[in-house]
């Protein structure tokens, strides 16, 4: 099989990016995140993104690499705190949001990658989040539509992966990673380890390498967002 | 005496039962942890993870172990983790007994305002909006009035909603209350607290 | 937390049983079924039921044997060959069929376990599967509606589990006993083993705890339907 | 002389470039797999498992690991195992780049009927409808005729449809055709197969 894998994140994205593409990226605040894709995106330059992300990352750091330079033209996230620079360019109508509920963010992804265009949720009935979808009452219970979500490219990242892309996640790093690569027409995936096919028990896979188109292995900041610790018991 | 922090945390402690499966919100309702005493309470994170244990001794802090508020803690011997679909299908699909959550604003027919206050906090629902809708129980933890001595439980919710008629619980300051057909019920004051001094510094309808 | 785990099958099915209710089994073929929770819901004689399994077994093994004690009322499967006796009753009119793609009874189960009454598909389109089913158009293409599936008891079958029922299925028979673990609103889970908490790692759980209500270990036959082999090469 | 069922096999092995995903139903598809020569295929069996290997030697057969059609198999080095409703997904999600099935009958529009003689088979349909409407190219492997010499290439089919216009390629004993615009295109004969003998044995609507 012709190889996933690329040697570097600008490689992996290569032919891959155009001006006002929809991207999907993994991670939950700055757990789990793409690193080195959002950072080869920034370096490419690519313009007026719309992005399909939980959040939007930090000032410095995550999603908010790509909002300080003015790449992202629209976000469709659940948390946007922790981040002036958003905020700012929103509130200046420089940047448009599409507040998701985070678990109807997390099944739109897993839904456009698994064919299913439209599902129902109770989610943000009688909300603005309800606001202009179709609703519709099954057994006496009134819920609305939601759509899967098919973005041109994920970005996401794993902490182990097999030559053929099988991967495996690290605790709570697995997050928005998985249904993220799934409604990617195209995934792209970083891991801290390229294992040899054979070392990954195949009952250990969280994400077949059928999910994953190119493959690269990064080096991790893993910033932590809140360190919070307690006192060592005597 | 009204309760304070701790006291409410203590106070909504109460509401679970051994054996349950439980979502706390950030601030308050994350304290509600240390009140379980020997009742057997299984945390979920809804980030991933089931089985949440304690913040980390300094040193052990994991980039990869965090939870819904992105602050490190630990696992335990019996955690899962899991994706965040799979974490919202669990909470949508009633498979968690209660949440314990903040809140900006409660109306007296359980509406819960605690995500957006148009034109200045632009931060997102996250998770509430799908707990509110899925979970067993909604318990909510506020001070009974805002900094400036505003009612927090009114008639009728001023801000973007979270929830319409979720709310099933309300623990104040001051004291418990039920979300009940025509208003809210006194189930509990705090010490001291009179029903003359309840009503008011509260908008909502109260009933006995 | 009170214990989950029962002494046999019987036990841990106690006051779980009413005649006519809905039952959702785990399982493909016979690999993965769950053979003592089968057997003591025979041993039970409940009536009427209408079960969500994507087969029924062969005559004499796995849902087969609640067919041939006439204790099934309806079958919502995708496949239902291998079994005379079904065939038979069907045939005769003493039992009904309701055929499901098998793609669609999965996601059925998991949408109904996750808070989804309805999604939509496009499998089954302009074929009998559709007949009777909302038709919806998203960006050109039609699709149906189809339930999600909330059974009044699921029956499931793991390899592993913990003491709080975290468990683990191994290769090919994991199938649909996640899904249908998820959509039962109360699920009896049967173990070959079952470990001390702590025992498995949090990355290797298949399926949560929290949707297994109680647990057993039983004894398994775990029978080959078509035992096919090649030579040793020399 | 037409094609044998190995030689169909072979046949339908050219429709596979390398790297691809596949899934390949029960009967003469399984076969295809013995012909992917130096091809990198990786066979999903939609039962949880992408990665398929061949069967097992004689006594290291595993009631734990089987494929589609309920037959023991072997697991490879790179093997994932996932549930039914990932599997699916999987293939209704467009992930699956191709699926090889037998058929009933196939009309000159790509209908698919193979999953039921009503009356008196009564199977079900397995996973073969979502396999049409899900994966990217739908290649049928069938014998040109039937036992008795009717044709299973029809201008429409007369069983109760797998799929609507789903089909993409027909290899049969007797050649390959495309599913085109106004009816079958003929890509290739077997040896020796003449037209007119084609023509003679398709109730489908032939185009050059």
């Amino acid at each position: 099989m012709a190889s996933k894998i690329y040697d570097s994140a600008s490689a992996a994205l290569d032919g891959l990016l155009t001006d006002g593409m929809t991207l999907a990226a993994g991670g939950f605040g700055l757990c789990g995140i793409p690193e080195n894709l959002i950072a080869a995106i920034r370096d490419a330059g690519t313009k007026d993104l719309t992005v399909y992300s939980n959040n939007a990352g930090v000032d410095d750091f995550g999603l908010g690499v790509l909002l300080q330079t003015r790449q992202v033209k629209k976000m469709c996230s659940s948390y946007v705190g922790e981040n002036d620079e958003f905020m700012r360019q929103y509130l200046a109508g420089e940047l448009e949001i599409e507040f998701n509920p985070q678990g109807t963010l997390a099944e739109r992804m897993r839904a456009g990658g698994c064919g299913i265009p439209g599902f129902y949720t109770k989610t943000g009935v009688g909300t603005q989040v309800a606001e202009g979808k179709e609703h519709k009452d099954f057994d006496g219970e009134t819920y609305i539509l939601e759509r899967g979500i098919v973005a041109d490219l994920a970005i996401v990242k794993a902490w182990k992966a097999d030559e053929t892309g099988n991967c495996i996640f690290r605790k709570t790093a697995r997050n928005f990673n998985p249904p993220a690569a799934m409604c990617g027409k195209i995934c792209v995936m970083e891991v801290e380890e390229i294992v040899p096919n054979g070392t990954l028990d195949g009952d250990h896979i969280h994400l077949p390498g059928i999910y994953v188109h190119r493959l690269i292995q990064g080096q991790h900041e893993k910033r932590i967002e809140q360190r919070t610790t307690r006192k060592k018991e005597a | 005496m009204p309760w304070d922090r701790n006291q409410m945390a203590e106070r909504a402690a109460q509401e679970l039962e051994d054996g349950m499966y439980v979502n706390l919100g950030i601030g308050i309702p994350t304290l509600v942890a240390n009140y379980t005493g020997d009742k057997d309470i299984t945390l979920q994170s809804e980030n991933g993870m089931l089985g949440m244990g304690p913040f980390p001794v300094e040193g052990d802090e994991d980039a990869d172990v965090i939870n819904a508020g992105k602050q490190t803690i630990t696992e335990l011997n019996r955690t899962a983790y899991f994706d965040s679909a799979t974490s919202f299908g669990m909470i949508r699909g009633g498979k968690i007994a209660a949440a314990i959550l903040g809140a900006m604003e409660v109306s007296e027919n359980g509406d819960l305002a605690n995500w957006m206050i148009p034109g200045k906090l632009v931060k997102g629902m996250g998770g509430a909006m799908d707990l509110v809708a899925g979970v067993g129980r909604v318990i909510v933890i506020t001070d009974h009035n805002s900094k400036s001595g505003a009612a927090k439980l009114l008639k009728e919710c001023t801000l973007p909603l979270t929830g319409k008629a979720v709310v099933d619980r309300i623990i104040t300051n001051l004291g418990v209350f039920d979300v009940v057909e025509g208003g809210l019920r006194i189930v509990e004051l705090a010490p001291d607290v009179t029903e003359a001094e309840l009503r008011e510094k509260t908008e909502a309808t109260l009933v006995a």
